[in-house]
């Protein structure tokens, strides 16, 4: 890497009054050819395009953004990193995924701030208990490190909960998956970014898709807002706009996008130093490193675009929160947004081929996409580079949707949809 | 018969309101005493002119609104689906049973339509007082503006998240239809609100 | 959060309401008869539109009636309601 | 006390009702009618708090919710306690607790603040540059990292508060009661519609309530008399409702808008008990006219941080609403005529003006010839480049600036002072309206962003539509408010 960043370069620069810091990433023209194209700029599909240029010596490629990288969900999520999925699949797909994330610093050189300080999932009746359960069971066969944690331990474990007995959903136990956490979304993005365009990656910003060449059965190119691009390959990583690429080629997708809300209150010093999710009321949160409460809502039950979402659904998971944390209740909001997130059936994801040749999505992550980022990049690059997925996302094509194969996901999920 | 041990009680705010008032809130909330409710569901016209005969009531076509007589009030719900209710509490006897008796034969017997008692289904809760509204825009997403100068006006909405039917009896008086699982509970909800008003 | 016309109680809030996706899907009659994709198509395959869509709704905590809405996915605007049944409006 | 620091007599204050409060432990007084900042201007406390990086001296910037700096702590109470509270917000009530945030041991001697020293190795994305080597120690970087987040402390006990919501419809509603606002809520309930006008602070009135001069006058008496007159008239009107210490707090589509009633905050601490303390209103509003006026822009220079330094139209409400002298010797710093407002005030209220630093060639409104016949010194084509004091400013540093504005030469020229006003031109408050989902447009002459499309029944009145001058405000209220009834 041409800057590389150590306590050397810090020093170095500090003397230059920190003026000659060299740009993260390039902002290039883009090319009138590439090998392959990455439509959407987050962190899956920088991630996708570092890996293909890493482990597939694919160089000569592009990513397209239609705003600026980062700013999708990537920038609108919660930050949650956790494997506790409950179908073998699913297991394989995010254990793989917190496997990157554990040296993704180290192989970046660029501090994502992955923070393993547990996740933990509380239930509140007794088919949640079962539930749990049952998802701890399976998580240890397929070595993942959930415990099963009875009130006290809850309470030992985050002793700000309100684990009274007489509160409307009282908690009646959790899981715990020590080795979840969270990491600095936006470091992701800038991470791979930097990553990528090190290695000869174009990375196009204010770059909109506005539609995708066809010869036959195979994709010849992307018509962009900055020009036609020709190329062989199109991995589509859009998130919310996902159906819309698809229309483009006259492709459905068995996908819903809705918004998803969150929120952040102002920043306190430290109270909360793990993340507690609890899907029954609907409550998560957990404190960033900058100390604010980090809040996750749920997602509206219409289609939308807007990156909006009604107020009943953040109005009732602060009610939610403030049940289970009444010590929150004098604390302000300090910011509330939304995002669109696109859902499949089944709440799992697709990383698949199509009955095109050369195109590709990676789509359907719903509400949890962010903890799976490397491991959707890495996967996905197989998955272009070779014309085959690999055998993690090989349950994860489309194709599903039609054989029945489903991987059904809800429980696992931390949004009910 | 059922058994009327319901959650509900007749109570003046004021008495169990644990907390200290900061004002008088003259509201007056109590349970009408188990009466009669029909729910009538049907579209012809056979159907409607056999209800107008059977009860001597002209059912309300029009959105929200209800239609009164000496002994019952019918509200509108839906276009093919209407409450009935005895203004006045009554023994449950013969009376009622011959009302609902002959619905039965002439509208859900020769398939004009459906009746069902649900009388014990829903509870019917008047409020009185001039803070009624107040009460109910603690928990009521609904616009009462043109409501509440309304007389006989009704509509269903939500009140503290709960299905309710509300009706306009008279000036700041209400009949409130709500189901009797949920009753309970709005039953306290409404005591704790009514302390702010 | 919408102001939606229900067409019989007229303007509601939006939290009386619940939303039933994509309008004018039609039920296959013979769904034995249909293959493995057509049935993925009904039952999965959704256009998802960010622009104007054509959706079903129900008034769950008013009248309990299904309805029709046309709404701008991009911008969450309401262009007409009707009920169901009726042809939907072209412009 | 130190009593010099008040006025003899302010309008809006009561001196004969004395208040005490603590802040950071030390018993202090102040007056019915004060926030807190006002009182610890007027007890000549400038530092308040330290910066969140660097743990500079912060101080007290402004005089409403746009205050930056002065970002407390309410109470001790484990149950009670309230963080990131703004010092210009907090209405002083007998009893009242605070304490400043972000410092330890305290806010004069703070630990934290040789980050300051070490600045140069802390550049921007400094986290994401280092604490990688070695891999295992992250856990431990992360320890301190942590510790040292977050502003104020999170409550530990359960809220003991009682907190109410309740929903509105209304015809109308106007946000914010300065002279645009009480000028549309008089049409709107004139037209009998059913009109809600809310204001965040405790009286309507805006900054026209305390403009008493010559230049800005309405049907011949000064502007502030004529609207307290026209607040008057507004008591008759049936179908108004008037909300003051409410803020708007979100502006959902379908004009559906959250605001919060502040019902007990102010009052004595023994008058709380039992009472709402916040009321949450979901208002539904057919229309709604936003007359959320402007807020002032801060000037870019080296050091213009320190306590002190504070917006030039604050120093003029603290002097002239609430009887404060923010200094003894003040400077000016300006690029607009806003600035000769406060030198005029301070003159008037006794209050030594050691300049104003124009960047202007010249300026020839009645507001600089009014300054200028009181002898008030003017610096023209100037700049302040510098600034010293540590804990508080002390002096600054002017220079002329050259013909195409873009650079200092000749001789610095020291000028002490113990407060600095600035005024960098006035910036819409387009907040609400951008939130609600409407887009702006960029108006070149003065550099500011205005409303211009939006999908909501609802218009933009007044200087957060940007009109800043009292004629065109007036007239342009009236005709938009007019307007938008007719559709």
């Amino acid at each position: 890497m041409k800057n590389k960043y150590s306590i050397f370069s810090i020093i170095k620069n500090a003397f230059s009054y920190n003026e000659n810091w060299q740009r993260a990433w390039r902002d290039p023209e883009p090319k009138k050819e590439y090998d392959a194209i990455i439509i959407g700029g987050g962190g899956h599909g920088l991630a996708t395009a570092f890996y293909l240029a890493k482990k597939h010596n694919m160089t000569n490629i592009a990513v397209v953004e239609k705003g600026w990288i980062g700013g999708g969900n990537t920038g609108r999520n919660t930050t949650i990193i956790r494997s506790n999925y409950l179908w073998d699949a699913s297991a394989g797909l995010y254990d793989h995924a917190l496997k990157i994330w554990e040296g993704l610093s180290q192989e970046l050189n660029y501090n994502v701030m992955f923070s393993q300080r547990g996740v933990m999932n509380l239930a509140h009746n007794l088919q949640d208990v079962r539930d749990l359960k049952r998802r701890t069971h399976a998580n240890r066969l397929n070595g993942i490190d959930a415990v099963w944690l009875n009130t006290e331990e809850v309470k030992k474990f985050c002793p700000i909960i309100n684990t009274s007995p007489d509160i409307r959903y009282p908690v009646l136990g959790g899981t715990l998956q020590r080795r979840a956490g969270t990491a600095r979304h936006d470091a992701v993005a800038w991470g791979y970014a930097r990553g990528a365009d090190a290695m000869g990656v174009d990375i196009i910003q204010n770059c909109e898709v506005k539609g995708i060449k066809r010869n036959g059965d195979s994709v010849e190119g992307v018509e962009t807002t900055k020009g036609f691009i020709k190329t062989k390959k199109i991995g589509v990583v859009a998130a919310g706009h996902s159906s819309v690429i698809a229309n483009m080629v006259d492709l459905k997708l068995p996908l819903e996008s809705k918004p998803l809300q969150a929120l952040v209150s102002e920043p306190v010093k430290p109270i909360i130093d793990t993340v507690v999710m609890s899907n029954a009321v609907h409550a998560y949160v957990s404190q960033s490193d900058k100390g604010e409460l980090v809040i996750g809502a749920g997602t509206d039950a219409y289609v939308s675009y807007t990156q909006r979402g009604s107020h009943d659904v953040v109005e009732g998971t602060l009610k939610a929160i403030l049940e289970l944390y009444p010590i929150f209740s004098r604390m302000k909001m300090l910011r509330q947004w939304g995002g669109i997130v696109d859902i499949c059936p089944d709440a799992s994801p697709i990383i698949s081929k199509t009955h095109i040749k050369g195109l590709y999505f990676n789509c359907g992550w719903g509400t949890g996409g962010f903890k799976a980022t490397p491991g959707s990049g890495d996967l996905f690059a197989h998955t272009i580079a070779n014309d085959e997925p690999h055998k993690l996302n090989a349950d994860f094509n489309i194709n599903r949707f039609v054989s029945g194969d489903l991987v059904d996901e809800h429980g696992a999920a931390a949004v009910a949809h | 018969m059922p058994n009327w041990n319901s959650a509900i009680k007749k109570i003046d705010v004021n008495d169990v309101v644990s907390v200290n008032l900061n004002h008088h809130s003259e509201l007056f909330i109590s349970e009408v005493e188990p009466i009669m409710k029909l729910n009538i569901r049907g579209k012809s016209r056979d159907f409607l002119s056999m209800i107008g005969k059977i009860l001597n009531i002209i059912l309300p076509t029009e959105t929200n609104t209800s239609t009164t007589n000496k002994f019952i009030t019918a509200i509108w719900l839906s276009p093919d689906e209407w409450l009935i209710f005895k203004n006045n509490v009554t023994n449950r006897g013969a009376e009622e049973t011959n009302i609902e008796e002959n619905l039965y034969k002439n509208i859900s017997q020769k398939k004009l339509g459906s009746i069902t008692n649900v009388s014990d289904q829903f509870v019917m809760i008047n409020i009185q007082g001039k803070n009624l509204y107040e009460l109910l825009s603690s928990g009521c997403p609904f616009n009462f503006n043109d409501f509440k100068n309304k007389k006989g006006a009704v509509t269903q909405t939500l009140l503290n998240h709960t299905d309710v039917i509300i009706y306009n009896e008279d000036i700041n008086k209400i009949n409130l239809f709500v189901r009797r699982s949920f009753s309970a509970h709005l039953w306290s909800w409404m005591n704790d609100s009514a302390r702010f008003i | 959060m919408f102001l939606i016309n229900c067409p019989y109680c007229g303007e509601r809030d939006q939290s009386e309401f619940s939303a039933g996706g994509e309008a004018h899907i039609v039920r296959p009659k013979q769904p034995t008869e249909l293959s493995d994709d057509q049935w993925a198509e009904f039952l999965f395959m959704r256009k998802n539109i960010k622009g104007v869509q054509f959706e079903r709704w129900n008034h769950a905590h008013g009248c309990r009636k299904w309805f029709n809405m046309v709404r701008d996915t991009s911008n969450d605007k309401i262009y007409a309601v009707y009920k169901m049944g009726e042809k939907p409006p072209t412009k | 006390m130190t009593r010099n620091l008040r006025t003899a007599n302010s309008k809006f204050i009561d001196q004969t009702s004395r208040i005490s409060f603590k802040f950071d432990g030390k018993k202090l007084y102040g007056f019915k009618g004060d926030t807190l900042a006002s009182a610890l201007l007027a007890n000549n406390i400038h530092l308040v708090g330290r910066s969140f990086k660097y743990h500079r001296p912060r101080g007290i910037m402004a005089c409403g919710s746009e205050e930056p700096n002065a970002i407390v702590q309410v109470g001790n109470d484990a149950s009670m306690t309230e963080p990131n509270t703004r010092a210009t917000e907090i209405e002083l009530y007998e009893g009242l607790e605070a304490s400043s945030q972000n410092c330890w041991p305290s806010v004069n001697f703070d630990i934290g603040a040789i980050n300051n020293f070490f600045s140069p190795l802390i550049p921007a994305a400094f986290y994401y540059k280092t604490f990688m080597w070695p891999s295992n120690f992250w856990k431990l970087y992360e320890y301190f990292i942590r510790k040292s987040a977050g502003l104020g402390k999170s409550p530990t006990e359960p809220d003991k508060d009682i907190y109410d919501h309740r929903y509105l419809h209304c015809d109308v509603l106007i946000v914010g009661g300065g002279i645009s606002g009480i000028i549309a809520a008089k049409i709107a309930a004139k037209n009998n519609l059913n009109t809600v006008l809310i204001d965040d602070k405790n009286i309507l009135g805006g900054t026209t309530l305390f403009q008493e001069n010559e230049c800005f006058k309405v049907n011949n008496s000064y502007s502030n008399e004529w609207l307290k007159n026209e607040i008057e008239n507004l008591k008759s009107l049936e179908n108004l409702t008037i909300k003051t210490r409410t803020s708007l707090a979100a502006y959902h589509s379908y004009n559906y808008l959250l605001a919060r009633e502040n019902l007990t905050d102010h009052l004595d601490i023994n008058e709380k008990k039992d009472k709402i303390r916040q009321r949450l209103w979901k208002i539904r509003a057919k229309k709604v006219i936003i007359a959320t006026g402007a807020m002032e822009r801060p000037l870019i220079f080296n050091n213009n941080d320190r306590p002190g330094v504070i917006l030039s139209s604050s120093i003029k409400k603290y002097i002239d609403y609430y009887g404060v002298k923010c200094g003894q010797k003040v400077s000016l710093f300006t690029n607009n005529d806003s600035a000769y407002e406060t030198a005029i005030s301070l003159n008037n209220s006794g209050v030594n003006v050691n300049s104003v630093v124009d960047i202007r060639d010249k300026a020839n409104s009645l507001i600089v010839k009014q300054a200028e016949k009181l002898g008030i010194k003017i610096h023209w084509k100037s700049s302040v480049v510098n600034t010293s004091g540590y804990k508080k400013i002390n002096s600054i540093e002017i220079m002329k600036l050259s013909d195409d504005g873009t650079t200092v030469f000749g001789k610095k020229i020291k000028e002490e002072c113990d407060c600095l006003g600035i005024s960098g031109g006035w910036t819409p408050r387009v907040h609400l309206f951008t939130q609600s989902g409407g887009k702006l447009k960029f108006r070149d002459e003065d550099n500011v962003f205005l409303p211009d499309k939006s999908g909501l029944d609802q218009i933009s009145i007044g200087s957060c539509n940007g009109d800043f001058e009292l004629d065109q405000i007036i007239k342009n209220s009236v005709r938009l408010t007019k307007k938008i009834f007719k559709n």
